[in-house]
């Protein structure tokens, strides 16, 4: 069935949650990609759950999917579906982060650590070097929060005056991250950056900063959501690490529907990271 | 420690003597319940405990068991003083108790329940078998008839007393207490379980026996120990005179036990419209064809048996069953079925049987259950008129001479006659047209009892009606204008107030009614599930 | 039914002792968690210097806000012995449709937030329905209220925020400069709760239903009618919760409040109700909403570790109620 | 007290009906929430030709067996009228455990396999001790352990996934090629559930406590020793879940069983269990995980759109049980 329509190629994606514009848009990306290919996407949402995802693998599986795009809630815990896929010779792509074990035809990724790297940087120029701040945390234990509070960690060790006064977790959440950041502001009303592990808690620290954001606080994101990138050019945020998850979902797409075709691919597909700011 | 010497001399030191309580105080926040009282129990007799509602009788006895420990005062066992802390070190001392409200789990089965906390095991797993026929054996002997595996859910509250009974014969107590057991009772029953107490003490079990029924003491007890407000006011022989009871008891002597003024003249009797008219109601398995009238100024009874059917005759008239087939008319008006609201509209009340289960919010305080039925009324524009309500409490809990620490007072904590009087309260403020009392009077004392009558003598006066089921003959016989008497689901006659005496009702309630033996074995085979 | 009578007997406990401090004692005693919201109060006092501010007490009333508006709502249901797991979604959904109506539809902000409530009311109008009609549990009605509100939210806004219109965001704002609106929501919610629940037959009917419901309804309580208000009043409350958390955000959130259901169940049932109905107050909820909010506040101001975090409000929580029931016995 | 003589009527109704199909109906009877499974399963299989297949049905058993693992031991604590917040954060923790002690402190496997049911059952009596002797409401002490499960998971592991032994991780695979050991370990505590609730002198105490505890108490039954016996069969339980969790993922996560709580606790009730106590079975039990694997296993094959996947599965399980209350009214 090669020559004729792709029509009757299925593909499974297992996005790890569809709570975050981020991957939203990596699954709007896919669906655009997967429309113009002509093949049938099936998306799953994880809800950040290991197991669902591992369950939602399987039954790819079960519906002979030609190929799956894996984009794993934990890079180990995605091992055990990977190796099945392999015993059951359906290639997988992982999309967005790695899988540890298991043979990946191709990895589409934009790297956290590095991106968290890059906003450490980014802070840091639009500081001057110097300076008090707070790190608002993911969700405590996911991959996102580790990877890039570990990037921006090991960023920041070469700007030894810009010291981080306080690190609390606002679990990736507006909300949560305008009241962590109202209450870190009574203890520390002095400080002069907030580097948020995603765009939705740097809006939150934005609403807390009030008409202090941009101006004497400058506040960096990570994802570059549509809401992000509004923010910086109003000047509220200073940057963002943006990735770009309509382009990852795309290419994560072109690349299982050649594999589902049986032709080779790049074994690691890059997305590039760009920081966005204002001026 | 008490300083009430009268009873001193009366507590003869004596071999026989099982128990004894010392000087017992208990105080709950607001009310002092026990204050200083002395009581013994010797080997093979029945001791009565004696009081109004509210004496003190149900804290007394739960010093014994368990559920309640003293604040002063000493327990002896056999002689010696003992600490009585929980269930266990009572069955541990060979004390068992029959409660005055049921303590039995709803979704057990009925053998079950009876062995709880002590089933039969085998190699550490449950020996249903042997539990089971041991059960059997156990209902055997007080001569009801359930199986032990029915769930108790389904259990009419007579056959659940018979199961508490049961329960509590299971242990082979030295002691026994029974708080009331017989209020739920029909005569039958009754003569059953005094059969099983004086056996029991012919074989030196001491029993602990609370009443409200006066004629029961005589019949059943050796001593009688009085209860007053907390206190131990004397101790007599069972054989004293009755007025003398109630006048130890209520401290004034009653006149008259059953006051019925009957309002209504024979003659005019068939005149006057009825309130309430019900024609060829059924339900499959459990009532057949009830046709009768109810007619403005009357009171009319409904006696039976235990599971003659009267509960759910009446539930279903007042909507809270459904029914298959026939009418229900209110002043000629017909009634939807199952509809609760429509029946209390047209002005039918209802005093359920089961008070903790569906006559009170237990948890709510006296004037909140007072106010109950009463609510959508005292509704202006959905706010509720608060001091009105309450002044309204405050008035039919006085007259009823109910016994608490005031009106906030939570209803669980009050004696079981006394959530009684909130029950039949909540329903005399409603001022129903037809007012149907479902056992009203159980657990009730003899002076509150006359209180109540009053008030049924002055609901008919004004015109109103009252259909009343009761399983205390006497008291059907003597406050009813006409009796119905129901057996096997279907009533099988009628008596007028003259021609209803004990025999004459007791032969139409065992009459084996022709054609009923199929719905019988009905029943029968709906009941194996 | 009311008047949490347990109290009333522990308020019999000292009946003389009318000087001063004995009032004080009697609202401690009165109101059960109030305690431990005091010392709560005084530990994070001593711990970190920056808690006892004005500003900061405010900043904990705008925190505690949504979750004690849900909390409100749900009071209704657990004084009738219900639970209401879908508060959080409904409010989610209710804000969802604020903004889409407004924002992407071009309705009129009046009729966009009348909307809003009106989903929220019909939330609370199906559970409710499936709970009185159809016999359903109240945990398995809602879960699936709770499931559907979320995906109905997703389904709306496509998975991404809405802004919501400019006049709506105001309410997330402060008053004369300092009085932040969403506490007066609050306040004022919390006022319609206990009068509500005090003094309507409504409210009243809660009590017996969550108290007996057999007698409730042989008392004449129209039941299933009542439940339907019940539902549909915590459905409402639910909305007005989504529309402050929106307003505070300027955007609707589809994922919004996810697990706000249990802190609001926590907030009342700290606050002294029992889960099993028949007791529960709105002042109550009012200091089980603030005891949480101060424990998440006072834990940022001392910056505990975010592993740490929520060991620390595990045994916070624990420990708030522990005194509350010690006291009780006491 | 009980006697609720409401049910009373029904049980009486349908006295006839003997023969051949009575014995299904019986069995469909008396196990509410099997019809609705059937016709679940009926339904899927119809819409979808990938679902009646044994691979898939296999799949649906692994995909069960956490949740249902969970649910076995939530039914201990529903059946005694308790409720249990913890499990999830229990599991996660347990599995934790089990990873750090064998991979990072190099502890023999099977003394870690001791460790981590050992802590399961800590967590339990914790919370047992909280409800039985502080008095604490069960939603309340178990919604701080799981807040400290969670914590102290996140703390051990520093919020990293740890490799489980290899050892362990065959626990996720299958015996003889296709018989997935989930399914295996699910069926042995399913049987084990059974039989603890239905013979054993505790078993029966949780029925006893959770129809009518002042009954329990005043016949003799430690109702307080008791309840830890429940709490911490429960955490034993969720220990055992989060192993299994852990080796189908062949590493030990955090955050792992996020808001499995309302999973296993729903599918206790959709088995036929009330949160009133009292009642409950573990074949009910069973059935309410199964039904919900069907339902996400089947949505899954149907490529239903994520955003709508919610309200589908909301919509299921009310429609689930409600076919089972439907049905018992007939
Ligand atoms: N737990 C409690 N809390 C507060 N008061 C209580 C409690 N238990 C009993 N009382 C009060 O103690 C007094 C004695 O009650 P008790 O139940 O012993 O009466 P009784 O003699 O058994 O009456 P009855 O004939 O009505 O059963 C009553 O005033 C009652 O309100
Ligand atoms: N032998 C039996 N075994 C089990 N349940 C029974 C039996 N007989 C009757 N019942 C059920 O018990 C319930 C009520 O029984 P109950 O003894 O109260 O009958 P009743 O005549 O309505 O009451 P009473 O005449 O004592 O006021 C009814 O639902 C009835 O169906
Ligand atoms: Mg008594
Ligand atoms: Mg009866």
């Amino acid at each position: 069935n090669s020559s004729s329509g792709s029509s009757d190629i299925k593909v499974g994606l297992s996005v790890s949650t569809l709570n975050n514009p981020f991957f939203v848009q990596m699954k709007a990306g896919a669906q655009a990609e997967a429309k113009a290919a002509g093949v049938d996407l099936t998306v799953t949402d994880a809800q950040n759950d290991a197991s669902q995802q591992a369950n939602q693998m399987q039954n790819f599986l079960s519906q002979n999917v030609k190929s799956i795009i894996i984009n794993p809630v934990d890079s180990d815990a995605a091992s055990p579906s990977v190796k099945s896929a392999n015993k059951a010779d359906v290639p997988v792509v992982a999309a967005d982060r790695g899988v540890t074990r298991g043979d990946i035809a191709t990895t589409v990724a934009s790297d956290n650590v590095a991106g968290g790297k890059l906003a450490a940087k980014t802070l840091a120029q639009q500081l001057g070097g110097k300076g008090t701040i707070l790190v608002l945390q993911g969700t405590a234990g996911t991959s996102a929060s580790r990877e890039r509070g570990q990037g921006f960690a090991e960023g920041l060790k070469a700007y030894p005056d810009i010291k981080v006064v306080a690190k609390q977790p606002a679990d990736f959440d507006r909300a949560k991250g305008l009241d962590v950041t109202t209450n870190l502001l009574q203890a520390h009303p002095k400080i002069t950056g907030i580097f948020a592990e995603n765009d939705e808690m740097a809006l939150g620290a934005i609403k807390a900063l009030g008409s202090k954001a941009g101006k004497s606080v400058k506040v960096v994101g990570f994802d570059g959501t549509p809401d992000g990138l509004k923010a910086v050019e109003a000047g509220t945020l200073a940057a963002t690490v943006a990735q770009q998850p309509k382009e990852l979902g795309k290419l994560a797409v072109k690349n299982a529907v050649a594999l589902a075709k049986g032709k080779k691919v790049d074994p690691m597909v890059k997305v590039p990271v760009k920081v966005v700011t204002g001026k | 420690m008490s300083t009430q010497s009268a009873t001193k001399p009366l507590s003869v030191e004596n071999a026989s003597e099982l128990l004894r309580m010392e000087g017992v105080r208990k105080t709950f926040p607001g009310v002092v319940a026990l204050d200083g009282v002395d009581f013994d129990l010797r080997r093979g007799e029945v001791h009565v405990l004696l009081g109004e509602n509210g004496a003190g009788k149900s804290t007394l006895i739960k010093m014994l068991s368990g559920a309640h420990r003293p604040d002063g005062g000493r327990i002896l066992v056999d002689g010696s003083p003992v600490r009585i802390h929980g269930a266990q070190d009572a069955e541990r001392l060979g004390i068992a108790t029959i409660y005055q409200e049921f303590n039995l789990v709803p979704d057990l089965s009925v053998a079950e329940n009876i062995f709880l906390g002590r089933q039969p095991r085998r190699l550490g797993l449950i020996d249903r078998k042997t539990m089971n026929a041991r059960a059997a054996e156990l209902l055997a002997r007080v001569g009801v008839d359930v199986s032990p595996t029915d769930r108790v859910r389904e259990l009419g509250i007579a056959r659940l007393q018979m199961v508490e009974i049961a329960k509590a014969l299971s242990l082979d107590a030295r002691v026994l207490i029974m708080d009331e057991p017989t209020a739920v009772l029909t005569t039958e029953e009754v003569d059953k379980l005094f059969r099983i107490v004086r056996a029991l003490r012919a074989d030196g079990v001491g029993i602990v026996f609370i009443t409200h029924h006066l004629e029961e003491i005589a019949a059943l007890g050796d001593r009688v120990t009085v209860l007053r407000d907390g206190r131990s006011v004397t101790q007599v022989p069972a054989a004293t005179e009755q007025d003398e009871l109630v006048r130890l008891m209520v401290g004034r002597s009653i006149e008259q036990q059953y006051p019925r003024e009957r309002t209504a003249p024979a003659a005019g009797a068939a005149a006057a419209t009825p309130l309430l008219k019900v024609e060829g109601l059924t339900r499959r398995g459990s009532f057949q064809d009830i046709s009768f009238e109810v007619r403005a100024g009357e009171v009319v009874g409904l006696a039976g048996l235990v599971g003659a059917g009267r509960t759910e005759v009446v539930r279903a008239i007042f909507g809270a069953d459904p029914y298959d087939s026939g009418t229900v008319r209110v002043l000629g008006k017909r009634l939807p079925g199952r509809d609760v609201n429509a029946a209390m509209d047209a002005g039918i009340g209802l005093v359920p049987e089961d008070r903790k289960g569906q006559g009170l919010v237990l948890d709510a305080s006296v004037h909140e259950n007072l106010g109950l039925v009463t609510l959508r009324r005292a509704t202006r524009a959905g706010l509720v008129d608060r001091s009105g309500q309450r002044r309204a409490a405050a008035r039919i809990s006085e007259q009823l001479a109910v016994r608490m620490a005031g009106l906030d007072q939570r209803v669980r904590t009050l004696s079981g006659g006394n959530q009684q009087k909130v029950v039949i309260g909540k329903w005399l403020l409603a001022d129903s047209k037809v007012l149907i009392l479902d056992e009203p009077t159980r657990g009730i004392d003899v002076g509150a009892k006359v209180e109540i009558y009053q008030l049924i003598n002055e609901l008919t006066a004004s015109g109103h009606a009252v259909l009343m089921i009761s399983s205390d003959l006497p008291e059907v016989l003597g406050m009813s204008d006409r009796v119905l008497v129901m057996a096997q689901g279907r009533i099988a006659g009628e008596l007028g107030a003259q021609e209803a005496t004990q025999d004459a009702v007791m032969a139409l309630a065992v009459k084996d009614i022709k054609g009923v033996t199929e719905d019988v074995k009905e029943l029968e085979g709906s009941r194996g599930h | 039914m009311a008047t949490d009578t347990l109290k009333t007997s522990n308020a019999h406990q000292s009946p003389k002792a009318p000087g001063g401090s004995a009032v004080l004692r009697r609202v401690l005693l009165d109101n059960g968690a109030l305690s431990a919201l005091v010392v709560l109060v005084g530990v994070m006092s001593l711990m970190s210097g920056d808690f006892l501010t004005t500003q900061n007490l405010l900043n904990v009333g705008v925190q505690a806000a949504v979750t004690a508006i849900l909390a409100f709502g749900v009071t209704f249901v657990i004084v009738s012995a219900g639970i209401d797991l879908s508060v959080g979604s409904v409010a989610a959904l209710s804000a969802t449709v604020l903004a889409w109506s407004a924002t992407s539809q071009g309705l009129p902000v009046w009729l966009a937030v009348i909307l809003a409530v009106g989903t929220g009311i019909l939330c609370g109008l199906v559970s409710g329905a499936l709970i009185s009609f159809g016999k359903l549990p109240p945990f398995i009605a809602t879960l699936a209220m709770l499931s559907i509100g979320r995906g109905l939210a997703l389904v709306i806004s496509q998975g991404s925020p809405i802004e919501i219109p400019e006049s709506v965001a105001r309410l997330g704002d402060t008053l004369g400069g300092w009085l932040p609106v969403p506490v007066i929501v609050m306040i004022a919610m919390g006022l319609i709760t206990g009068a509500v629940l005090a003094r309507t037959y409504s409210g009243r009917a809660m009590y017996a239903i969550g108290g007996n419901e057999e007698a409730a309804r042989l008392s004449g309580i129209r039941v299933k009618r009542q439940k339907l208000v019940i539902y549909a009043l915590s459905g409402g409350f639910a909305a007005i919760a989504g529309i402050v958390l929106a307003s505070r955000l300027a955007s609707a959130q589809p994922q919004a409040a996810v697990g706000y259901e249990l802190d609001a169940i926590a907030a009342v049932v700290i606050g002294g109700a029992s889960l099993s109905g028949g007791v529960g107050k709105a002042s109550g909820t009012l200091i089980g909403a603030l005891i949480l909010a101060v424990l998440r506040n006072g834990l940022n101001l001392l910056s505990v570790s975010a592993f740490w975090q929520q060991v620390v409000i595990g045994v916070v929580i624990a420990l708030a109620v522990l005194v509350d029931s010690l006291r009780r016995r006491a």
